[in-house]
């Protein structure tokens, strides 16, 4: 059983190996995109500071949603998807093992790069703690969140926009309470209640993501 | 054992077939044939589980495979349309994992002999990428090498892309299969299985 | 000769930091630049000697 | 860059004599010839820098306003001309090879673009670095920082996109191609102190008026960019020889060459 | 000739028509960047006036970014980009005819619903009617500019990203050029240099992406 | 005429063939054949100018293809490996649609009239993501009716996935263009044009 979770994670590691090309350059839209925003907002360094934890927020969302395409998609394409359904392991073991090697591969990194990002915006030291931490909480939940849009976009059957809009609402929480904790850093005030709540939802999403985008790939390949 | 009872498919509005009912015993062999769109694969992706018929059931010794599940799952090997060897990885990579995800790990010797046998010794560390059609198909039909075992083997139209040297070596399989007492349902629009094996028929549409 | 003593070549006349930063960075990734060539230099020899040994001991 | 849907497709063009240039354009042929010449570009390099960085820290007086800050030009300047420099020198030849479909060329253009990108950086790092002291801030989103920044993405494009594809004939031309494009860049770069009024210094080496600044400043300047320059070949021809290798490792005359140097 | 330029058009506006999903998912995409902001940065409206033009320009730009994956994409996969290549027409035409296409249901929408959303940044109304033209003259521009991208990074591993990185340089321009002219309108300084430059490029990448971009795809699929 | 000169091709490192050469007049139907892997689908993409040959030079009434371009494509139908059909246009908007891109618009009683003739009447206008495999396949080569008037036709594997009753199609067709002095060159793993048409034949790698 968990020998499954294991393959799929080596798996899923191996192909993003063989795809380097992939996971840098979603860093680099990561990077590219804190940098927009300079420039479309102006150079004016109070504003910047400002919106920094909002800008890298927003940032590293994105960045996480544009990757969701490549959780099932692929597989899908191929044919894989359907023997992962056939597969001697239950099918939500085997999301949750994708959803593992899709955030060490495109959260990780993303969290570990935001630090040098928020340099740029010129956050304090502290805050830029606060950043790395929520971010470190929060991104799984995004992934995992988006495992179930993404699976569910698969099929004829899941529109697009209504998963989009399924998935929002319940990544919105999250974009909010990370901001505001590293914004509360940034104000010296305590970021114990935000990290904690963020901690619940995660666990919460651990717990219940992977057997609902189970359920919605069996949907979806129907 | 597998049995089929009552089964009712349909596609779209109109009803693909209607009351299908069969058993195959072990060292049985089943060829689904009928015309393009007669509900071939329909039929077979009821049979793996992985489309949900209209009425009816499928039974894997006697249970419904509904409540068997995983348990089924790894008695069984499907390879459909679409051949599930991913790019970026070799063939020997693709194969031990698709093995593996199926609950029959394959260790590297298996896995090797496995690509000699559908003829692929020279292509085994190339990422799938750079095969041709007919290579990928075979990377995906070695695994019926290497999971020798598996009592049930679904094939949707394993001949296609195949040069004759392969097709012949995918029909000693199945053959060799048969003998050990698994069961193998197939598609093909070809007679290919030769006249040395009796294999029961149903033909779809009309 | 602009320099007193060798403080204050190093100090810069307090951009120290600025300048040296500047220079010593800009040598540091030439040297990495030389290395990387080398290593990959090496390396691909390396591999043609590999590939050549079997070719050889054919025939 | 006219039609290069054209230009790519067509056939290697005979040109009368045939004796020249095309020698030398094919892998087999320049590869030894780039191996004798980076011991002496190498040295150049070395020398050039070397009197570079004793004019610039012992013959270069300092400046009255920005006191010794200012020996960053040095660096700086040269790195900026020489991150402009490569990138059109890398765009020559992707727009060569697309155009006589030549191996050489596109392995030039590959060869060239991670030290392009090095120079890139190092003007954007010491650009940096200067613009803390003089300007109080690292960084601002200036016309010419902004689009200075842009050609280090354009190299890590380029680098990205000839990485990311395996068969490198398409690796080349579809490489080239982005080379191309990107080239616009390298006039907005040059000319955006004078198009925008931005925090960043105008030209003050121009051909067409003379130096305003101290001669021995100017001096330093160009021994350093000299010196770079040297390098930047000699980098290039080293790994232009490592991707030669890399890509004909199946050819005879590597195995052959591979006879030869035991 | 044109009978071609026509049929690719009413090809490609009759497949969006099919995938309403998809066309939607761009729009909402739109919105979503836009209205995160507010969520991400705090809700103070002068700090939202002065970042509205960088926010709705930056969030079109990613937009209509992710919308140049269905340019190209599924016609490769399915064979129908080979069949183009071989069509009787030019090349480069055809290019046209399908970035008109895509700007007609990617830009064009996001155009019309940009005033919308600036509203909820309380923009003034001249710098509403800027931000319409600098986007009816700027997201053209960046379809074509994407195309030559999206062109090149045809059956690349993780092309989607490889796009980003290959164009987002160069919309960098029109990004600037854009937002700056918003800002002047909502400073009341003269907005007419800004326009200009923005038709230049347009008319500089209406003469050569097209070409540029046709060239890619002959590379791409050999 | 289809003349093709000193052909070289290289995939990877590989060349997959070498010095090829032949013509072939008004009328000749060439049968590709090899194993899998022997370079089949590059030679066919070669001769459609879709790919750059490593050398040599594919030519076309005695002009070489890639000086007559959009001239050429006017007068050559391929069909590939990928069907390019779309999976959200009917039967009917496929077809017509890549009639006009090929530069021989149908009208909508020609575009029917070929549905039919390859078996697809009831499906002409239903979504092609709704056609089974072959129904796809169908789509693709009812093109090939649409487009009698056009001179060459280069198809890779065409009776993939049809059924018997498909098959005799596509050899009618075939046969039909022979007669009008079409050029047919395609591939395919069996011998299925029949002893009635006599068929050039290369056989690629060894
Ligand atoms: C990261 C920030 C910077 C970047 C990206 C940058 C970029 C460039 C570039 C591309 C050039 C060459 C252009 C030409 O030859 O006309 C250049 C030249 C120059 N830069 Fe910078 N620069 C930066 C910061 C600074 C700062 C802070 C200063 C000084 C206060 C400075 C002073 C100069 C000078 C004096 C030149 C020489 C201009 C000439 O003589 O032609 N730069 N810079
Ligand atoms: N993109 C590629 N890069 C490298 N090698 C490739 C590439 N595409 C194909 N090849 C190689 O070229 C050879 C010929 O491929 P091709 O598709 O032409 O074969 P084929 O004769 O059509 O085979 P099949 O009968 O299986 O369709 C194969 O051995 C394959 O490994
Ligand atoms: N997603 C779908 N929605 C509606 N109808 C469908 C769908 N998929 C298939 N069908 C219909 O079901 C029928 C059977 O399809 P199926 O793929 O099972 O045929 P098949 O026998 O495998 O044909 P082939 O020999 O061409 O592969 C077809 O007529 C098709 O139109
Ligand atoms: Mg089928
Ligand atoms: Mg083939």
């Amino acid at each position: 059983m968990f020998k499954v979770l294991r393959v799929v994670i080596g798996r899923d590691l191996l192909l993003s190996m063989r795809r380097r090309a992939d996971v840098a350059n979603a860093l680099l839209f990561f990077i590219l995109v804190a940098s927009l925003f300079p420039l479309g907002v102006g150079p004016e360094p109070n504003l910047l500071r400002t919106i920094a934890p909002g800008v890298i927020w927003v940032a590293a969302l994105l960045a996480s949603m544009l990757a969701l395409g490549r959780m099932f998609a692929a597989d899908y394409a191929d044919g894989a998807l359907e023997q992962m359904l056939l597969a001697s392991a239950p099918l939500g073991l085997i999301v949750i093992g994708k959803a593992v090697a899709h955030w060490l591969v495109s959260g990780l990194p993303l969290m570990l790069l935001a630090p040098v990002l928020a340099l740029q915006f010129d956050l304090p030291i502290d805050a830029l703690l606060v950043l790395v931490a929520s971010l470190a909480l929060g991104t799984p939940s995004l992934t995992l969140i988006g495992s179930i849009g993404a699976a569910l976009t698969l099929g004829v059957r899941g529109s697009g926009v209504l998963t989009s809009l399924l998935v929002l609402p319940l990544y919105v929480p999250v974009l909010i309470l990370g901001t505001s904790a590293v914004d509360a850093a940034a104000g010296g005030v305590t970021v114990q209640a935000h990290l904690l709540l963020l901690t619940a939802f995660l666990i919460f999403a651990g717990a219940f993501a992977p057997w609902a985008a189970a359920a919605a790939l069996r949907i979806s390949l129907d | 054992m597998l049995e089929v009872v009552d089964l009712r498919c349909e596609r779209g509005e109109r009803a693909l077939f209607d009351g299908l009912e069969f058993k195959l015993p072990a060292g049985a062999l089943l060829r689904v044939a009928g015309a393009n769109g007669s509900g071939k694969t329909s039929l077979l992706r009821i049979l793996c589980g992985l489309a949900l018929p209209a009425r009816g059931d499928v039974r894997w010794q006697g249970e419904s495979i509904r409540a068997l599940r995983e348990e089924y799952h790894r008695q069984l090997v499907y390879i459909g349309h679409a051949p599930a060897v991913k790019d970026e990885l070799t063939g020997r990579e693709n194969l031990a994992v698709s093995c593996a995800l199926g609950g029959t790990p394959a260790d590297a010797a298996v896995v090797g002999a496995a690509l000699e046998r559908v003829g692929l010794d020279g292509y085994a560390d190339l990422p799938a990428r750079h095969l041709s059609q007919g290579q990928r198909r075979r990377v995906a039909l070695a695994r019926l090498a290497a999971c020798e075992a598996t009592a049930l083997w679904i094939l949707d139209e394993p001949f296609t892309a195949l040069d004759t040297t392969a097709i012949g070596c995918v029909q000693e399989m199945i053959a060799e299969h048969l003998e050990r007492g698994g069961i193998v349902v197939f598609t093909s629009h070809q007679e290919v299985m030769g006249a040395s094996i009796t294999a029961y028929t149903i033909e779809l549409g009309g | 000769m602009n320099w007193e003593s060798f403080d204050a070549f190093l100090a810069m006349g307090g951009y120290g930091f600025y300048v040296w930063g500047s220079y010593a960075v800009t040598f540091a990734l030439i040297a990495m630049e030389v290395v990387l060539l080398r290593l990959r230099g090496r390396e691909i020899m390396n591999q043609l000697i590999r590939a050549e040994r079997p070719r050889r001991s054919a025939p | 860059m006219s039609r290069p849907s054209e230009a790519a497709q067509s056939p290697r063009p005979s040109f009368g004599g045939r004796i020249n240039w095309f020698k030398y354009s094919s892998p087999q042929s320049f590869f030894p010839l780039a191996g004798a010449a980076i011991p002496w570009f190498a040295a150049a390099a070395a020398l050039f820098c070397v009197a570079g960085l004793y004019v610039s820290f012992f013959v270069a007086p300092t400046d009255q306003q920005q006191g010794e800050a200012y020996r960053i030009i040095f660096i700086h300047v040269p790195a900026a001309w020489m991150s402009m420099f490569i990138y059109l020198v890398m765009a020559f030849w992707a727009g060569a090879g697309l155009v006589f479909n030549t191996r050489l060329s596109g392995m030039m253009a590959s060869a060239l673009a991670p030290t392009g990108a090095l120079f890139t950086f190092v003007a954007l790092w010491t650009g940096a670095l200067w613009g803390k002291p003089t300007w109080g801030a690292w960084w601002v989103w200036d016309a010419r920082l902004t689009s200075e920044l842009i050609l280090l993405f354009l190299y890590f494009g380029f680098i990205a996109l000839t990485a990311a594809i395996d068969d490198p004939r398409r690796a080349d031309r579809a490489a080239a191609l982005f080379a191309l494009v990107g080239v616009i860049n390298i006039p907005i770069i040059y000319f955006s102190v004078q198009w925008w009024n931005t925090l960043h210094q105008g030209a003050s080496v121009s051909l067409t008026r003379a130096p305003t600044m101290a001669a021995t400043m100017f001096a330093g300047m160009i021994l350093m960019a000299l010196g770079f320059w040297m390098y930047s070949i000699a980098a290039a021809f080293i790994r232009v020889r490592c991707i030669i290798l890399e890509r004909e490792r199946n050819t005879e005359w590597v195995a052959e060459y591979m006879r030869e140097q035991r």
